[in-house]
């Protein structure tokens, strides 16, 4: 369990453009372990939602089942929850965005949830470009259950009670982008500026926008020749570029044409900026990122930052022409044909 | 003499030759001639290539159900040749394409067969070689009309609908059911011993599959999400419901859709996407069969528990596994009423008719909404796969969905101490809100573990217990809400009854008829859903002796009725039909007079 | 006076603190004085830092069921304080950490307050930052063990066995046992007026939880294969099995396993691979609590209807969903018995203790092989979980594995006209042939769609219902084959009678001496299977009235008991307990004793 | 329903090296759509066995539901097959191969059964390295429940009533490849002379071996428009090599230091002979055949042959440490401790 949070909040507080703190954006009490990778990612989720100035009441947050799914009750309290079942939160979340395709929707997973028994849904959930910002916090391990490895784990990564896994591990980024992904991205739950951007830039998107994010386990995976701890991941880590946000409003002031900086603009007009990108590398040339994320695997190097990005994205409910209005709004009117032309049928019937 | 409006026809085809619509169009002629008729295919698990049947029975009386006993087999299906000539009835015809000649060893001295050589005939007049293929079911039709004495001037009447708009099509067709008129005229006696005439008795009622009728239903009841996963005999539910929709619910201007229908990756993801849009305000439903609804016991826990709303059809085939997926049963009752571990009950819903698929449905958002539950609607493979005969479609266009208590922002805002999970009523149903509803009320978080009131995750042993008795009244509440039984008398007169539902209903009423006819006394139910309300149980409490007739083998609803109503089971008596085909009279009359002679 | 060897210790702890293993040494210390005890982790559905509890009975008379009421508490975490003073029972200790004050409102008249200052103590006495930390357990061990006149030797015994090969261990341990002996012996009065006094109650017996023990019992069952998905409480029943299999399965000459543990990516997988790997003849076994039974429900159903062996360990939780996945319950058993659409029946043991643990996850596996079906191993978490005592293991060395009816190269060249299906003996059991038997007899096709007694997709009706029939009969035969139920008496004598079965067990048994002292006629019996066997019908036409001791909301073995033996309802009485905590003799005592009265 | 086949067979007829005929590794007669692609992958089926000389009743034959899943009816009528359910073949092989891990296991399966609802037993029999053929015979929809787009229709198909697919299609062979395959190659259903030879290669190969085999349903995918018609893949199929599969013991006669040949030493000692293998392809270099397969689909060819291949390859068995000797095959003696041991275990728990 985390410390105490501080009741108190300075009435001076800075309050993001709708007038909220970030106090607004907070959840409940963390009973994760002290430490837990997972905890930060709730702080850079309710970072990135009060620096973006989301209504939190239209965030819809949803998860399956793991500490990892435990989390949205840690952020954003005014928003509507929902911790479904194990590895099926994707079919959920599905559900709701065709229910009312305005709000914002926000997944939570772990790795046991996304690459284990949930691989289907998740790889499905990706086809069909649902838009929704998906994260995996992704420890290599169960967590809720102990610690076993997870399809995650990387093969060669010994485990706390010191066996050796032998599977290939799953690389969620590689197989979402194989998979169609418009957005994909990684990150480390110990790095907060790169994170927070990235979970603004996700949100963002209209698509499905997946953010793995290396998220160590302390209790069960943070030992020595693991992957996933904090001190390998630190070894690792190697930053594809460093990005910012930037809101559509904000004033462009700084010079872009340097050659390590690349603006995207995404599809409702904000922008990323992306510094010190690598040589070689394109967020928006698949190829590229394929090429990247099999050279770095070789190299035992993580890759994080945004790697892929199809601004061109169509998400699911333009992919099957609904209606822009929300359906769960449409009233009898709209729903009921009425009795009139259910004589019609009746008459075609006979 | 001859019999009139009395008798079985089979078809015996090869499935995959474009046989079904020439077969229906026989059946459709008849009920134009204002004469019950009902149809049943029994086909194959395959695409092509197999014997698949197709039954028709005709019946003055409007008996729907299947009736054993074969008046006149249309066989153009060598492969099953030696089955279904031994499958006639002593004194019945054998309709067969005799540009072959039959096997000696295949003929029966009982039976009259009655030869055209409709290959022969086919290609003759018609050159294209399609045509020369699919003629032969036309030339068929046109001397079963003969030999039966149907009009050809509905079949005529038909044929032209069927082409509307492409009318070069019907001439040929015309042509190749005269052909088939015209051999008969010339070479056998005609009409035989039982026959057509043209009633009134069909009166307004329409002619549909039951499928058919719940997907406009589920359009009628407000459905806008619609997520599944193909499997037989379900599959056909969602693409009546998706035809129907497009025609009715396109956004006037922008011609986009008002619905949604999401084609999932397997039955998991299918009831997750129902519950999710459920969940976020959408009336939703998915549609399977068994197997599919095997898998989807985790999720139907957690919407039971977590309190979500969601309508599922499933459309019953012959289990277990994979079973005899093209064959009908009633044996997914017990998992339905029970499903997911843990303690949990589910509302069902079982409809007998197209026109009560239609109702039920329909009805199904309301109740899934008012009770914040799971609601099952239970048909089968016979129900939803086959055309019946039914009363039309009714609309009250004063309804407004009932969509049970959900607070909006105003009523959010007025609320004392709102939560979600909280008893206000007495009725064991609680207020829900939707997301997006109120800046900084109404919102609470909705899991599948153990929790409060307020919805907060709770391992408080007595919190559980509050809870979990909460979800018992709730289910009082249901039996309150769902549809009472239908009743066969005025006022019970008989020690003796008999329940029945969904599909068994065709040959329950015609049972019912023969018996009270031969002058047994014998009071009647039909269920219309789980849980039972009190009408069921004082109906029981009513009788000395219960016959409770169902397809399957375990007698399933028997085992709900004791075990939800606390009665002797020695009371309720088995009467069991589960090889596949829809039960008939035969099969429930024969148990019930044995067992009545005995006690008499 | 002082009560010897009855009383209730708990401990109110922080999870992940190391405090587990400081209480179980004080349990065992008293199990080493020959003096019954029971033990029972009271923990949270997370990994760290939220409130846990262990409650440890002291039984002269050997009950180790749960009991109300805590005669002493030994408090550790500030988080649950409050909610701990206020369950003690008045007249009771309360031992704390005095190196803060306690708040005066918490604090109560009518019990015993016993500071120590465990952080104060353990600041001073030692200087590495986790040994303060972990030797406060230790400390309040010592401080326990005075105050209950525990010897601190069998304390020191135990320690020195748990620090074998770390001997420096040991010393710092005694050092703390001693310094909390020490504190008592200065500050307080002692020993308390209920205490431990050295018994030779336990004999021979074992402190061991079930999931151990049927780990175990599958190594000595001959499972070969085990195929598992992660979820409490059945987790620790696979590596019970993984590590006694690494230590008595590796091959001598090149130290590879003779058996193999998968992790499959989730339940429906699991109970795949389990099918997959007793079609081709080996013992495999798979384990899970609710939600994965849940998912298992189509290859269940699968199993059945193809007739394959496989064992299944279903460790309850408290359902529905997610529930409470770290409290017990019996409330998979109505899914068990009848899981999977259509109509389907499957084989349920249900131990009571770790050594029927052992015994019946080893016999699991011939009654599947015999009968070729699924075997559910139907336990709980209370029994998987929690160490029991219990009489020792025993294996029959002249025990051959009964691999039922498997026709091996000989007897197939021998057979004549052999089908997969067919009834040879009449007792609805077929013979099965494996893979690579035999080059041209013995292969068939194994499906999950309807077959003919010789393994061929058949959709006739006749064959459908043949097989179907058969099963029911298979059925029968495991009658016969299940374990019998126990007796509480040679003869039955009263009208009444109580069935129980599972962990209900200690309590049950509690329960009926007390009433039997208090002079109630009542005769018992536990169940140990389904389906019921003869003797368990006779039991139940033996009495008038019967009460059904269970753990659950919806009586769900009543249900069984009702549908499967036609029993009248109103014969058969609830007597419930399902808030998650094992049930107490005092909740059966009550309903039974209220109804009796009222009776007489 | 195909006709019947002639009863009668010649006396002279071939035999293999084991002294069977190719008669003795038939199946029942199939009763999918005359022309149905599957039933072309069923005879070559039935011709790699024969000229491998399998024994066939050392082949376990399995399978999820739908048309292809039927197929092990119609091959090798002397093997135990097993139609399990829809979409968990994948398991159901993994415990039949850890229960004898000498049998040959070859599974069959559709692509609604191995992309849909089994993608993800399908991605974890890969992750484990189960030591099988995995033949998807691959439709791009569900036939047997009547043409329903599945999860490889291709993005832009247009189905036999119009409409036109959104979604991304599935590559099986890049998501293979992704997850760790050992073995992967894909065909066409039509083209006999190169699927057999990679039948044999996939059998004998030691480890997870996919062979994605396009095969049109004449019934409901067979329309202009559709990327799964015979015509469609006639025209799009890019071969990367045609091959041979050369048995250990065949002398090697040829001369192979064409520069278009190369040959590939397998686990058991036989060879693949790879002619005419495009420039820049290397079977064993993942990523040439990463970007092969990227830059394929932009071009919407369809690469057929064999695509990837790891000799290295470690199977499931070997990889978890069990024994040489089936474990079905274990007997008393060898699976249970005795009683003295069990005496020891009792001592340890007082
Ligand atoms: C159907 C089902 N199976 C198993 C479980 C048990 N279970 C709970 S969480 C979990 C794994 C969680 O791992 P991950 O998603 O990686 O989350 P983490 O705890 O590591 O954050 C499992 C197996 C479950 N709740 N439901
Ligand atoms: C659990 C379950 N859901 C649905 C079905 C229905 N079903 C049978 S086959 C099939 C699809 C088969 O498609 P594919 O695997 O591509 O095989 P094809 O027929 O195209 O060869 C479906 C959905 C089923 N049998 N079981
Ligand atoms: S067990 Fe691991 S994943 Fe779970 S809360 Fe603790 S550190 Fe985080
Ligand atoms: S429907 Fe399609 S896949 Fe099935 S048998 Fe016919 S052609 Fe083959
Ligand atoms: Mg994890
Ligand atoms: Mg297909």
């Amino acid at each position: 369990m985390s410390y105490i949070k501080p009741k108190f909040e300075h009435p001076r507080a800075p309050k993001n453009t709708l007038g909220y703190t970030r106090k607004e954006y907070e959840g409940s009490l963390s009973t994760l372990c002290a430490g837990c990778g997972h905890d930060s990612i709730s702080a850079a989720i309710v970072d990135a939602c009060f620096e973006l100035s989301i209504e939190p009441h239209r965030v819809a947050k949803l998860s399956g089942i793991g500490c990892s799914s435990k989390t949205p009750a840690y952020f954003l309290n005014n928003s509507h929850g929902f911790n479904s079942v194990h590895g099926r939160m994707p079919s959920v979340a599905t559900g709701a965005n065709l229910a009312n395709r305005d709000l914002v929707y926000l997944g939570v997973s772990g790795d046991g949830d996304s690459a284990s028994i949930g691989f289907g849904q998740f790889a499905h959930v990706i086809r069909r470009n649902l838009n929704m910002t998906y994260i995996v916090m992704n420890n290599g391990c169960y967590g809720l259950t102990k610690g076993q490895d997870s399809a995650t784990a990387d093969h060669g990564s010994v485990s706390k009670a010191g066996s050796v896994n032998n599977f290939e591990g799953i690389d969620m980024c590689a197989i979402a982008i194989e998979l169609g992904a418009t957005f994909v991205a990684q990150s480390f739950s110990g790095d907060k500026n790169q994170l927070i951007p990235l979970i603004k830039a996700a949100l963002s998107h209209s698509g499905f926008s997946l953010i793995n994010v290396v998220s160590p386990c302390v209790t069960f995976n943070n030992n020595p020749g693991s992957t996933k701890s904090y001190d390998y991941v630190r070894e690792h880590n190697e930053a594809l570029s460093s990005l910012d946000f930037v809101p559509v409003k904000e004033e462009i002031t700084t010079e872009y044409d340097e050659i390590d900086v690349k603006m995207v603009e995404m599809h409702d007009g904000t922008f990323i900026k992306l510094n010190k990108l690598h040589q070689g590398f394109d967020p928006q040339d698949k190829l590229s990122i394929i090429n990247a994320l099999q050279v770095a695997r070789q190299k035992d190097e993580i890759l994080t930052g945004l790697l892929y990005l199809d601004t061109e994205s169509i998400e699911l409910n333009d992919l099957i022409g609904t209606v822009n209005k929300p359906l769960n709004s449409l009233t009898e009117k709209e729903l009921c044909p009425g009795s009139e032309v259910l004589e019609k049928i009746n008459a075609g019937l006979r | 003499m001859s019999t009139i409006n009395d008798f079985v026809v089979r078809f015996a085809n090869v499935n995959g030759t474009g046989s079904a619509s020439a077969n229906s169009l026989f059946a459709k002629s008849i009920f134009r001639m204002g004469v019950p008729v009902s149809a049943k295919n029994i086909f194959p698990s395959n695409i092509q290539g197999l014997p698949t049947w197709y039954e028709v029975r005709v019946s003055e009386k409007g008996y729907l159900g299947r009736k054993n006993g074969i008046d006149l087999m249309v066989s153009v299906n060598p492969q099953s040749l030696k089955k279904d000539i031994a499958s006639v009835r002593p004194g019945g015809y054998f309709v067969y394409d005799s540009t072959k000649k039959l096997y000696e060893e295949f003929l029966r001295e009982d039976i009259n067969f009655i030869g055209i050589p409709l290959m022969d005939i086919c290609n003759r007049e018609f050159s294209d070689p399609r045509q020369k293929q699919l003629f032969k079911n036309i030339v068929y039709v046109g001397a079963l009309a003969k030999l039966l004495d149907i009009s050809f001037d509905e079949i005529e009447k038909l044929l032209s609908e069927q082409f509307k708009g492409k009318e070069k099509l019907v001439i040929p067709n015309v042509k190749a059911l005269n052909l088939g008129g015209d051999y008969i005229a010339e070479n056998f006696d005609f009409p035989l011993d039982f026959r057509v005439e043209r009633r009134d008795l069909v009166k307004d009622w329409i002619l549909i599959d039951g499928n058919a009728a719940a997907g406009l239903g589920a359009v009628y009841g407000g459905a806008s999400v619609v997520s599944w996963y193909p499997i037989t005999p379900s599959t056909s539910l969602v693409s009546s419901f998706e035809k129907y929709a497009n025609k009715l619910r396109k956004d006037p201007e922008t011609g986009k859709n008002n619905f949604s229908v999401v084609q999932s990756e397997d039955e998991l993801s299918a009831i997750g996407m129902a519950i999710g849009a459920n969940w976020n305000g959408a009336r939703a439903f998915t549609a399977t069969s068994g197997p599919g609804l095997s898998l989807m016991n985790e999720f139907l826990g957690l919407a039971y528990y977590s309190e979500i709303p969601v309508v599922l059809a499933d459309v019953q085939r012959s289990g277990p596994s994979t079973g005899m997926p093209t064959r009908t049963q009633q044996s997914d009752l017990l998992m339905a009423a029970y499903a997911s571990h843990g303690d949990t009950k589910h509302v069902l819903l079982i409809p007998s008719t197209p026109t009560e698929c239609f109702e039920m449905m329909a009805d199904a958002f309301d109740l899934a909404e008012q009770l914040q539950t799971p609601v099952l609607f239970m048909t089968d493979l016979d129900l939803g796969m086959n055309e019946h005969m039914c009363p039309p479609f009714k609309w009250d266009d004063s309804r407004k969905y009932n969509r049970g208590k959900v607070l909006n922002a105003e009523e959010l805002e007025a609320a004392q101490d709102w939560g979600r999970y909280k008893d206000v009523d007495g009725d064991g149903i609680p207020y829900r809100t939707l997301p997006g509803t109120h800046p900084t009320k109404g919102a609470y978080f909705t899991r599948g573990s153990s929790h409060d009131e307020k919805a907060a995750y709770s391992e408080d042993s007595d919190t559980y217990v509050r809870i979990m008795n909460r979800l018992v009244k709730k289910l009082e509440t249901a039996k309150t809400l769902v549809p009472s039984p239908a009743f066969y008398q005025e006022n019970n007169t008989s020690e003796i009854g008999v329940i029945f539902f969904g599909t068994s209903r065709y040959a329950a009423e015609e049972a019912l008829d023969i018996m009270r006819a031969d002058g047994l006394k014998i009071d009647a139910m039909r269920l219309k859903a789980f849980p039972f309300c009190q009408e069921v149980e004082d109906f029981i409490d009513a009788h000395k002796q219960v016959f409770v007739v169902e397809q399957n083998r375990d007698a399933q609803m028997r085992t709900l009725l004791i075990n939800e109503l606390e009665v002797n089971p020695k009371k309720l008596i088995r009467v069991l039909n589960f090889d596949g085909t829809p039960i008939t009279a035969d099969l429930i009359i024969q148990p019930i007079s044995a067992l009545n002679l005995q006690s008499i």
